[in-house]
């Protein structure tokens, strides 16, 4: 509440339209991103982060994907109602992202340089030279010397791969870099060059970052802020220390006890009982009361409301009152 | 539950797949293009068994003063120029039509799977030596075959039935061992092969039913071509020949009456239409329902 | 490259063998006297005698099969034509430009409407113009094509007096053939170009040109095209291919003096030599046509142009 | 990324290329007609690249069901050949549509003795190559056409060793035995005088360079497309109306109609008999329709039971309703069969009498034969005309009794199965091209022409052999005359064959193309047609 977010996701439903069903993808989903800080979207697989990520540069595949309501706030403007051609200029420019697998998010038959270039060109107003130029600087602040410009993604190794991404979404200097788990489909060395590479590359580009991942080690490593997510919703937000220290969720608890401590010894890890509920059916009220050793009557009819713990740290559970004061 | 096993119990395999099928089926119920197009054919295939009985008058019955009748009460598609009734023809055609399809394709299939399952099953020279066979074989377009396979063997039902079938099994050898080569390298298969299951165990218990959605696929969008070559063959005068009410031969024998009596052409041509049209839309139904991957 | 394509090259070599061999045994197994068929139900027995003797047909299987290798191979000499003693080569030769120019215009016009009608209709996916193409298509798959021609004639040259009916010499008598071959064709190409380039916009790459704010036409043009093209280069090439020795049906309804007309014809006289020549043209013809399109393949792919390496 | 534009440019310009190289004779842009062509706008149809700028003159179009296959004199015998041929090659004399004959490169001829015919030759004419004609080029023509598989069956009965040259200007020719129709054989396009040297000229191309001393001459040909014929101006006679004269093969029947009435066409040779009033009605178009030599027929195998009994197969002629096939099959165009011969060929017996259609009669007749469950099929090769014939008379057939089927046999096995007698009964056609009745009937029903050589009935008469050998041998005309009536009778008396019908040109022409003339053998000459306004 101190500082004003650089970008905020308010209410935010996403839906996917399918034969099968309506699978609900995102559910009143809440999110604040600060100037200048990291801030880690933490969930098990399925639980609406990648979707959470392309809705924020509204990218989710329309069809069967639909933002059904709610805002995403960049700078103040709301980026689901804006104009096509407006959000154009701010995807790439101002919001990028950078993608789980590299080995498919690259274009096969485009030499690495010209698809960074083609960034730069379509936001900068430069002739293609100084583009290249840019394009094969930026190659070299990823780590890839510039002489393979003109050489195909397959020719690069995954890791690489990864490195050109990066580039790519740095190319336009944003102001917000959405990663999403860049460093799953790697191997395990080279997902600590990668991950030391985009913290180094963030300071120097002086970007805000949404880091996306299932990793709490990740998280621990890189992250300001933590937003946790459950079935489409992030269910506690909080400054990263706070939260590894006083988390307050049921499912961040259980989340943390799940992982193995090293500095703790603990008799045995204890996992969250059940499954992540049918997306196309979820659970009446809170979302996670099935699996929820506190779940109360209330929990079973009415979905909890924001509440502010601390400055830098909000849940949603019925086991804390409600805000009392509206902003 | 979900127990990582190698070698499921055979009961268990039964099991999951019939409840496979029956959840290809489920989705393919949803394809309304795909649940019109098997009606259509469903039709047909009634039309064709119960021909004696729909089309009670046979497909040659002359009755020379009433021919050329345009389309009326008596006769539903009109009469061609020897007075037999078009509809009762294209009804007997399709018994024809369907068989040829339904039979040359499963000649190709059986053939062709065959070679392909030997090919991809034991690679090397096995391998080599079918396939570059295969290669001689696609280097010849299929339609021109077929003609030469129709004039080496003569026309008439079963021969055309075997020259389409004949051009056509490259593709299925094809299709086959690329599967089997993908399922060979499978944990179930080497599994099978521990507990000591022979060649052609392995092949007719394990690799064939695992390679057959893309065949169901291809046969099924195969039996329209094949009805397309046949009826080519008949109306270049190298397949089937009158009497026979088979469709590319009753839009050969029509061919010159067209001007004045279109109705004879555009029966036996819209049924072929309809047929190929159905087929269509039924293997393209298949193919999502059997690979959901590919659906959108 | 250059290896690849003399590879590639030298293995037609056992292709055509087969191929010959295919055909002369099928040819020789053929019933039917062709110099009872070549010299008509009027000739004597002393012509038809002495026409065996100069074609050679009283000779053996083996003998025969020698002699026309040999003759292949050591005079580049593939017979002459029963019919008309023409080099049976310059025979098919003649006929070819014909039918490549019926199987370019036919694909040209099929390139023309089914790429365009399946890009929209990949990226409308849904939308009335995507379910009323792709009906079209569907039914200009299932209609046969002679027919189709049929009612061509009917329609344009019949009632309407528009076009002329048969012949391939002027642009007007190229008209209907063209578009008979082209719709159908067209067909093909559309349903593959629109499954192919929904499968490429769903791909990852795409997804990253969006974040890059470029612009849907252009994602469209620069990214999803050229990689959903391989797919669309190989039906085109098929049909063309196919085209080129299986364009019988068109050639005989509109009269087009074509390689599958002369083929037909001399199946039905049994003119073998020009039988065996023919396919054998063809399915040179034919795997030529698909190397063409492997070495497009690796002008559209990088990836197999560094395996061509 | 504008690879994947490159190729489809790439792809439509190589198309494009392709398409533009056109086969090898002519361009690919048709040259501007000139203005008196603009009246008929759907003409088409133009020289490509007129040799000469300053060519006026309209061509003659013609179509075809098939292209020329050789335009050798002596070579392949078909009638689209022939069709071309004689507008380019002369014959010593010919038969005119009265089967009178005219001469041509002989101007007399005089019998000398039963073997010997001495022809006086036409002088001052010139071959297309610039060669003078002479008693050489004769000898040569028939020596060549002896020797020739094609052509040899029409000039065997020449002695090709004792061909004389009397003086440059006459020749003598001499055959083996006596042969009455030796005149109607010389006037037989494949008797055609061509010159040696131009033959030696051409070598392996002689089937594409004719070289004779007609009124056309070859100018281009398009294989299997079409053929320019251009006017010969060293012509001996009267020149030809037309400087031009294409032949196009237009295969598909009822397009050689459309292709008339659209003007693609200006002549339209064997119109469908379904079309005959399209052409009638149209009164931009013409119709020529006469009987020409052609014969449809039936026949039995005569050595087969039952159909070696006279009985069984009069019955079955009498079972057979010919007038609703000629009507069903034919529109009613040409005539039911009374006999063997029609009635335009020289010496035809005129007074025959078809067979009755009875079926109860027929019945009776098969009883009385002993031959009630008669199990029988009917070959046709796969032709439209004789599958339809099959298919009625199968019906008829089996209205009377008989188990009839037919059966479509593909045409090399059908001629040799015919041939090696396999048959019950078979559906064939004869053409009496000489208009003489021994081409009719001794191949067909001499029984030393058993199977490939014609009589594939295998009948067996010895009056009949007899008659038919006094009718080849004899010089007189009336000798000849009455050993063919004979003949005739008994032939249809013995019914060896289901007679059927006797064929009709129908062919079909602009109104401005007048001079056209029907030719009962079906080589119609073209010199004298022109195109008005």
């Amino acid at each position: 509440m101190t500082k004003k977010p650089l970008l905020e996701i308010k209410n935010l439903h996403v839906h996917y339209i399918t034969n099968e069903g309506t699978v609900q993808a995102i559910n009143d989903l809440n999110l604040e991103l600060y100037p200048g800080e990291t801030l880690g979207l933490v969930g098990e697989t399925g639980a609406g982060k990648t979707t959470t990520a392309l809705a924020m540069m509204r990218l989710v595949p329309n069809p069967p994907g639909k933002i059904v309501s709610g805002e995403v706030l960049y700078k103040g403007k709301n980026l689901v109602e804006m104009k096509e051609a407006d959000l154009r200029k701010i995807r790439g420019n101002q919001i990028s992202m950078i993608f789980q697998d590299p080995m498919t998010s690259l274009n096969p038959i485009m030499t690495v340089g010209d698809q960074i270039r083609e960034g730069i060109m379509l936001h900068q107003k430069v002739d293609k030279a100084t583009a290249t130029k840019r394009a094969m600087d930026m190659l070299e602040v990823v780590g890839i010397p510039m002489e393979r410009y003109d050489e195909y993604p397959h020719q690069f190794s995954g890791g690489m791969k990864q490195r050109v991404v990066i580039a790519i979404s740095l190319s336009c200097n944003p102001e917000i870099l959405i990663a999403d788990e860049p460093t799953t489909a790697l191997d395990v060395t080279i997902q600590a060059q990668v991950l030391q590479l985009m913290e180094n590359l963030k300071v120097e580009f002086d970007t805000s970052m949404l880091m996306i991942t299932h990793d709490l080690g990740v998280v621990a490593k890189v992250c300001d802020h933590v937003a946790i997510m459950y079935a489409g919703t992030v269910i506690e937000h909080a400054q990263k220390h706070k939260l590894y220290r006083t988390p307050k969720h049921p499912y961040t608890i259980g989340l943390f006890e799940s992982i193995p401590n090293v500095h703790e010894t603990t008799e045995r890890l204890k996992p969250i009982i059940g499954l992540m509920p049918d997306p196309t059916d979820l659970p009446t009220g809170c979302t996670f009361h099935p699996r929820c050793p506190h779940a109360m009557d209330i929990c079973k009819v009415e979905f909890p409301e924001v509440t502010h713990l601390s400055d830098e740290h909000w849940v949603r559970c019925h086991l804390y009152p409600a805000d009392k004061e509206v902003e | 539950m979900e127990k990582k096993n190698n070698t499921p119990a055979p009961t268990q395999q039964v099991a999951q797949k019939r409840n496979q099928w029956k959840e290809v089926w489920r989705r393919l119920r949803q394809n309304k293009m795909a649940m019109v197009g098997l009606a259509i054919l469903i039709i047909l295939a009634l039309a064709a068994i119960f021909a004696d009985v729909i089309a009670p008058n046979g497909f040659d019955n002359q009755v020379i003063k009433d021919r050329f009748q345009t389309p009326n009460s008596t006769h539903w598609f009109g009469t061609d120029n020897l007075g037999r009734g078009v509809f009762d023809r294209v009804i007997h055609g399709a018994r024809v039509s369907l068989s040829i399809g339904i039979i040359s394709v499963s000649i190709a299939i059986v053939f062709g799977g065959l070679l392909g399952a030997l090919a991809g099953f034991y690679g090397g020279r096995v391998d080599n030596v079918i396939m570059r066979s295969m290669d001689i074989l696609l280097a010849i377009p299929s339609i021109l075959l077929a003609i030469s396979i129709v004039s080496a063997l003569g026309g008439g039902l079963f021969n055309v039935m075997l020259a389409v079938g004949i051009s056509s099994i490259p593709g299925y050898a094809r299709i086959v061992r690329a599967s089997v080569i993908t399922l060979k390298g499978q944990e179930f298969i080497e599994a099978a092969r521990a507990i000591g299951a022979n060649d052609s165990r392995i092949i007719m218990k394990h690799i064939i039913p695992n390679s057959l959605a893309p065949i169901i696929v291809q046969g099924t969008l195969g039996v329209a071509g094949a009805i397309l070559s046949a009826a080519g063959l008949s109306f270049i005068g190298l397949g089937l020949s009158p009497p026979n009410p088979e469709w590319g031969a009753m839009l050969s024998g029509g061919r010159d009456y067209i001007r004045d009596h279109m109705h004879m052409t555009l029966f036996p041509g819209l049924m072929i239409m309809a047929t190929i049209f159905a087929l269509n839309l039924l293997g393209d139904g298949l193919r999502d329902a059997l690979d959901p991957k590919l659906k959108n | 490259m250059l290896r690849y394509i003399a590879r590639r090259l030298l293995l037609l070599i056992p292709v055509i063998l087969g191929v010959t061999l295919i055909t002369f045994t099928m040819l020789y197994f053929t019933p039917g006297d062709p110099a009872r068929l070549t010299l008509g139900e009027q000739a004597g027995a002393e012509q038809l005698e002495q026409f065996r003797e100069i074609h050679g047909l009283n000779d053996g299987y083996v003998v025969r099969f020698v002699n026309y290798i040999k003759n292949a191979v050591f005079h580049q000499d593939l017979g002459l034509s029963y019919r008309n003693r023409q080099p049976v080569f310059a025979e098919v030769a003649s006929r070819f430009p014909t039918t490549l120019k019926l199987a370019g215009l036919g694909v040209l016009v099929a390139i023309s409407i089914g790429i365009p009608v399946g890009i929209i209709s990949a990226t409308k996916q849904y939308s009335l113009f995507d379910s009323v193409s792709m009906i079209f298509a569907l039914i200009g798959v299932s209609m046969p094509n002679f027919w189709q021609g049929m009612l061509m004639i009917l329609f344009f040259s019949v009632y309407l007096k528009w076009l002329p009916s048969s012949g391939f010499n002027t642009f007007q008598q190229m008209i209907l053939p063209a578009l008979t071959i082209g719709t159908s064709t067209a067909a093909v190409i559309t349903r593959m170009t629109r499954s192919s380039m929904l499968e490429v916009i769903r791909q990852d790459y795409i997804r990253t040109a969006r974040a890059k704010g470029q612009k849907e036409s252009k994602i469209i043009t620069r990214h999803a095209l050229g990689n959903a093209m391989i797919p669309i280069v190989t039906v085109i090439g098929l049909q063309f291919g196919y085209l080129l020795g299986g364009a019988v049906l068109t050639e005989s309804i509109f009269g087009i003096p074509g390689v599958g007309r002369l083929m037909v014809d001399a199946i039905k006289q049994k003119d073998y030599p020009v039988v065996q020549g023919g396919v054998l043209f063809i399915a040179v013809t034919f795997s030529v046509v698909n190397l063409f399109i492997d070495i497009l393949y690796a002008y559209l792919d990088p990836r197999i142009r560094s395996q061509y390496k | 990324m504008k690879r994947s534009w490159q190729i489809l440019a790439l792809l439509m310009v190589l198309l494009l290329v392709v398409t533009s190289c056109s086969p090898a004779p002519t361009g690919d842009d048709p040259a501007p007609a000139d203005p008196a062509e603009t009246e008929d706008p759907a003409d088409e149809e133009e020289p490509e690249e007129p040799a000469e700028p300053a060519d006026e003159e309209e061509e003659l179009i013609i179509a075809q069901g098939a292209d020329a296959v050789s335009l050798d004199p002596h070579g392949q015998n078909d009638q689209s050949s022939s069709r071309v041929r004689v507008q380019m090659f002369d014959t010593l004399l010919m038969q005119d549509k009265n089967m009178e004959f005219q001469p041509l490169l002989a101007t007399s001829w005089e019998q000398i003795d039963d073997l010997t015919v001495e022809f006086k030759l036409r002088e001052g004419v010139k071959f297309h190559n610039g060669e003078d004609f002479g008693a050489k080029d004769v000898i040569y023509s028939i020596q060549r056409a002896i020797a020739s598989p094609q052509a040899g069956h029409i000039v065997d009965m020449i002695d090709g060793d004792k061909l004389e040259e009397v003086d440059n200007l006459t020749v003598r020719v001499v055959t083996k035995e006596p042969f009455g129709p030796l005149l109607a054989h010389l006037s037989h396009p494949a008797a055609a005088i061509t010159n040696e040297k131009a033959v030696t000229d051409a070598g392996d191309d002689i089937d594409i360079t004719p070289v004779g001393t007609g009124p056309y001459k070859l100018k281009e040909w398009a294989r299997g497309d079409y053929i320019i014929l251009e006017r010969n101006d060293d012509y001996w006679g009267e020149p030809a109306k037309t400087k031009t004269i294409r032949f196009r093969a237009v295969s598909e029947n009822a397009n050689r109609t459309i292709e008339l009435e659209t003007g693609g066409v200006h002549i339209a040779y064997d119109i469908l008999p379904n079309d005959i009033s399209k052409v009638e009605d149209n009164s931009d178009l013409q119709l020529f329709r006469d009987k020409n030599f052609s014969t449809t027929y039936v026949g039995f195998n005569a050595q087969k039971e039952p159909f070696d009994n006279k009985l069984v197969r009069q019955a079955i002629n009498h079972a057979v309703n010919m007038d609703e096939i000629v009507e069903a099959v034919y529109y009613g165009t040409g005539n039911k069969a009374s006999g063997p011969l029609g009635a335009n060929v020289t010496f035809a017996n005129t007074e025959l009498e078809p067979y009755e259609y009875n079926p109860e009669l027929a019945k009776e007749m098969l009883a009385e034969a002993g031959a009630e469950d008669i199990s029988l099929v009917i070959w046709t090769n796969d032709n439209k005309i004789r599958m339809d014939i099959a298919e009625i008379m199968q019906n008829q057939l089996q209205a009377v009794g008989i188990n009839a089927t037919s059966e479509v046999v593909e045409w090399g096995a059908y001629l040799s199965q015919t041939a090696a007698g396999e048959h019950d009964m078979f559906i064939l056609g004869w053409t009496t091209v000489t208009g003489d009745a021994d081409y009719g009937l001794y191949a067909l029903f001499h029984s030393s022409q058993f199977g490939d050589a014609g009589n594939r009935t295998f009948y067996k008469n010895e009056r009949v052999d007899e008659l038919l050998e006094i009718g080849r041998t004899a010089t007189s005309v009336e000798d000849r005359e009455a050993a063919y009536k004979e003949a005739q009778e008994i032939i249809r008396e013995d019914a060896p064959w289901i007679f059927t019908w006797n064929g009709e040109d129908l062919t079909g022409a602009s109104n401005r193309v007048s001079g056209f003339e029907l030719h009962p053998a079906g080589h119609y000459r073209l010199h004298n047609v022109s195109l008005g306004n």
